[in-house]
């Protein structure tokens, strides 16, 4: 009869808020979890809810304000406390030459995945300059090119037209993660290029248990767990998908996307 | 090692692939992940629980794992009568509709979008975290029967599942039995909670919740070894099986199947798994092995 | 780590040395087996249960040890009167005498035998396997409230021991405090089964028995926290409890005290393992951690 | 979450009865429990009791006919089943050259330790020549002195008279296990000799848990569990307790001797 010694959520403080843009923070905790890039954990906010959130780095959260909970900890600051319960989920595949495609948040995952050292190049996107993500984190650990959407830096347009200019043949793997739709573009462009194979894209899905139990997360038609069996999935499998086209609410309801 | 005859297996009217079915509200809210368990082995599942108003269910967290079970709170999450169409491309497999509402007309009601689109019902008359349905109901004698007449009515076997979270769960059974059931399930989860020390407060979002899993793998066959000394229809087990030998032990104390839901966390292939250790060509028959305990 | 402070310590008009307590029926047989965990740092010590009639018990096995706890059904085996005589030595430390009975008298009869001889009366209404006795009685909100009375009238402190085997632990937690009840103990064990597959019968002698240890943990602290909620004396939390920081949890439930049981089994020298992470000088008054998880 | 992996009974076959003498059977079991000697399992029988018996070997237990669940044990036979929990408790300490005593069936315990090849001398005591157990075995490992009551086979008389005989110096350790009286006159007189330290008693006490928990087999006044802090105490432990005075019955009174 051993003693208890159970997996219930971390008790962690907060180091720190970042502020990255006007609607994206860094929170900086005061306890590392070890994980792979990709890898998310299940953040506690207390008295409100808790929700999936990929690491950063290994004491870091970043976060965009989208909703309630989000908003609840846009309220945190030093010294308030967070449950963690995690890291969950697989992962990217690592490589040795790596493009990276992050388009807003999305670049959360990509930086870890980048200072690891595999990443020869970055495309980051988002509506405006000052909604670019780490753009300076990146640029020191890999070679980072830029759109967005009001050309107010970089190139003026999607995050997908930069993949025009690169010669995708020189890359052994691609990883991608951003807004559904700019992700679902960059898959029709590499099924049309037949790389589909070599993509991975990290996949954002309403999560209530975070563990591979409650189902909430399930994909069509695989019936695969994105907490679970991803987030990170394979091209390939995204093809004939619901990816792209529709997600799940809280309640189990298709909402086309 | 005790082990069974593979076989034939129909309990409670339906007709499954095997003794193992997949419990309520694991990986249940979508068609294709439960046509994935079905492919992973499972002899029949039974969908998340499906009431008469789509459902968010809880604020988060809605589940904390620990060492031996699971805790959870989901708050009956569920799309409502727009599950019909999920389970429409299963229709002829062993699929059970697990049902709730919180009174005979809603369950009537929401059964009626399903009658002749899938095996059988399941009646939540048992979840313990969530106000004025599942266990509210379910330790009622009265409404348990009246619930499950309304559902039984149709005609479609219907298996009411009982809370283990009451004073006599054979009062229950009874109730159920009386109102046309075609099988009982037992066990749903035992009212628990857990505090976390660090952040000073229940660690579910609903504060209660509903313990599963291995910790509650002998109050479960304590009910199944109750009720298959009071009633008559036959009992699905449930409730921390975890492995081949849970199963035989299930049976031995009176189940005709089981239902497996925690042990799919550890491992998606639980089904595969068990499956290969519980039957050989050589066991024993089924018939020799349910209720045996009984005769000691 | 929380961790709290030391001091003095009284709970439900019983002076202790700590906040742990020995739990009913373990090790409690004799005077000299209950001393020996009072020097081996328990704060107090709870006897067997003595009942009216001296009693043999069941037939074995009376124990089972799961991985996550213990399954018995010892049947209440108690030396009865005769039990005054472990006891004296004994005098003027923190000894709750246990008792049982069928009936108020019954109860009020072995209290009598006690009275200026113990610290305090903790009334077994909850054991679950013994027929007539405990949980028979410990269900019916009417006669927990009579026995409470009949014990309680004598002026020396009265805890009542609370069975997690019922619909609802608040009407029983409110009988005994209308009973007069100084403190409400909670939880004794859940009932439960085992069944050896390889003999085909349940692994007790009297087939049902009540589930201790680690697996009802949560069970546990979600009883205390509903009591908290609805009565106003203390309550001292039971079950499960095998570390520092289940003691916090049960604390933060809104346990003024914890009984220990089942985590003796693997560590006989538990009181003081757990003493020396719960208390440090610099920890924080237990009044501050009382309860505080209904506060969030 | 592990999965389950209790230490309940263990369910054994009988491969054969072995009529010992005639109050006292061997069963030979299907399966062996690693043990030390002197540790003891606990015996269940279905549909009647369970009851603590001293391990004669890996896969044996030497029975002597009591009561209710000793009179089932003789109506069982091959093929019949038992569950075995264990072994419990802590065995006797080795020593390099051990005196072993037995009375009766307290040969059972002894005769593993005079196998394991360190008992100098065993003296062995029974009513009369029919009830010597293992007399042969023990023969065959060890120096053995045979005492009877009645005196139809070695000395005539109590066991304990055997000791006056030998040089009680020469031996590390003295073993002993048989009825409470007999081991009481041993302690009398290795107490008198000053060597009660050197000496070990197996005690029987009536047993419901085996387990150390419920607290039926505590002696006075120490307090402490036959079924885990012995079955095997020092001399020196004993002297002052209610060895050889009282014991308690399934209630828990107490029963003088
Ligand atoms: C594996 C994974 C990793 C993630 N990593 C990050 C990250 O690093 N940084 C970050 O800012 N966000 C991340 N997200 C998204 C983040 O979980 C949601 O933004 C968050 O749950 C919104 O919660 P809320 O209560 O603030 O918003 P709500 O009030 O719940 O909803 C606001 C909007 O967000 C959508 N949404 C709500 N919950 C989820 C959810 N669980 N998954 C997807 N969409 C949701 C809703 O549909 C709605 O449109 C991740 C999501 C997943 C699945
Ligand atoms: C550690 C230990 C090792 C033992 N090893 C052996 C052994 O190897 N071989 C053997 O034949 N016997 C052994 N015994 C004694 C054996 O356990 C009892 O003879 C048995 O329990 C009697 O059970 P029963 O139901 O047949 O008798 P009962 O009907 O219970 O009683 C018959 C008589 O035996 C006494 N008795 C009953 N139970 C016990 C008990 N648990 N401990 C002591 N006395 C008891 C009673 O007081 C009564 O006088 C051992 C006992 C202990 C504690
Ligand atoms: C995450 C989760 C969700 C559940 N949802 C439901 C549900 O919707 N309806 C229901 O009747 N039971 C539900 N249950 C209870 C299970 O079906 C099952 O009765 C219980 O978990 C015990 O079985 P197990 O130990 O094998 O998990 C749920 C259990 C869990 C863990
Ligand atoms: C072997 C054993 C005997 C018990 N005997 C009694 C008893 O006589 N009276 C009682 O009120 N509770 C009895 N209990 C219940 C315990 O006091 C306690 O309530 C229960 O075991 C839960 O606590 P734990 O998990 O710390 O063991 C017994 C428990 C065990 C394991
Ligand atoms: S969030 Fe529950 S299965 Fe993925
Ligand atoms: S037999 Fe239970 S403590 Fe020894």
């Amino acid at each position: 009869m051993p003693t208890m010694d159970d997996s219930l959520s971390v008790p962690v403080t907060i180091l720190r808020v970042r502020k990255e843009t006007s609607l994206i923070r860094t929170f900086v905790l005061d306890r590392s979890f070890p994980f792979s890039p990709g890898q998310f954990v299940m953040v506690w906010v207390p008295g409100i809810d808790e929700i999936p959130m990929a690491l950063s780095s290994e004491n870091t959260i970043t976060v965009q304000k989208a909703g309630d909970a989000t908003t609840a900890m846009f309220a945190l600051g030093a010294g308030d406390k967070l449950g963690i319960r995690g890291p969950f989920g697989n992962g990217f595949t690592k490589g040795e030459k790596v493009l990276a495609i992050a388009g807003g948040v999305g670049a959360a995952p990509l930086l870890p995945l980048a200072r690891a050292d595999c990443v020869m190049t970055l495309l980051l996107g988002a509506k405006t300059e000052s909604e670019l993500l780490f753009v300076d984190q990146l640029d020191e650990c890999t070679d980072v090119f830029i759109a967005t959407d009001d050309g107010s830096l970089g190139f003026g347009g999607f995050v997908t037209a930069l993949m025009d200019d690169l010669n995708l043949g020189v890359y052994d793997r691609i990883a991608v993660c951003g807004p559904e739709m700019m992700m679902r573009a960059v898959l029709a462009k590499v099924e049309e290029k037949g790389i589909a194979h070599k993509t991975e894209f990290s996949l954002h899905r309403y999560m209530k248990c975070g563990s591979g139990i409650c189902g909430s997360c399930c994909i069509d038609p695989s019936g695969l767990r994105v907490c679970r069996d991803g987030p990170v999935f394979s091209g390939d499998l995204l093809l004939k998908s619901e990816f792209g086209h529709y997600m799940r609410d809280a309640s189990g309801r298709k909402k086309n996307l | 090692m005790v082990s069974i005859r593979p076989g034939p297996v129909t309990v409670g009217g339906v007709a499954l692939d095997n003794h193992l079915l997949l419990a309520a509200g694991i990986l249940g809210t979508t068609g294709s992940s439960l046509n994935r368990m079905l492919s992973l082995g499972a002899g029949g599942v039974v969908t998340k629980s499906i009431g008469p108003y789509p459902k968010d269910g809880h604020a988060g967290p809605c589940l904390a794992v620990l060492d031996d079970g699971i805790l959870n709170a989901m708050g009956l999450p569920n799309p409502s009568k727009e599950f019909v169409d999920e389970v429409a491309p299963l229709i002829k497999k062993p699929v059970m509709v697990s049902i709730f509402g919180g009174n005979p007309a809603e369950f009537a009601r929401v059964a009626g979008w399903f009658e002749g689109k899938v095996a059988g019902f399941e009646l939540n008359l048992s979840c313990p975290h969530a106000e004025g349905y599942g266990a509210a109901i379910g330790t009622d004698p009265g409404l348990v029967e009246a619930c499950t007449r309304a559902v039984s009515a149709t005609g479609v076997p219907t298996w009411v599942k009982l809370t283990p979270n009451v004073t006599d769960i054979t009062s229950i059974g009874k109730a159920a039995e009386r109102g046309g059931a075609s099988a009982i399930v037992a066990i749903n989860t035992v009212r628990a909670m857990r505090i976390s020390t660090g952040l000073r407060r229940p660690v579910l979002g609903n504060r209660y919740g509903g313990l599963s899993g291995s910790a509650v793998f002998p109050v479960a066959v304590r009910c199944v070894y109750e009720l298959y000394e009071s009633c008559k229809i036959p009992i699905i087990g449930c409730g921390g099986v975890s492995s081949a030998d849970n199963v035989i032990e299930m049976m031995m104390a009176g189940a005709s199947a089981v239902e497996i839901g925690s042990a799919v966390l550890n491992n998606v292939k639980i089904f595969e798994t068990i499956k290969s250790d519980l039957y050989k060509k050589d066991g024993l028959s089924p018939k020799e092995i349910i209720g045996c305990a009984h005769h000691g």
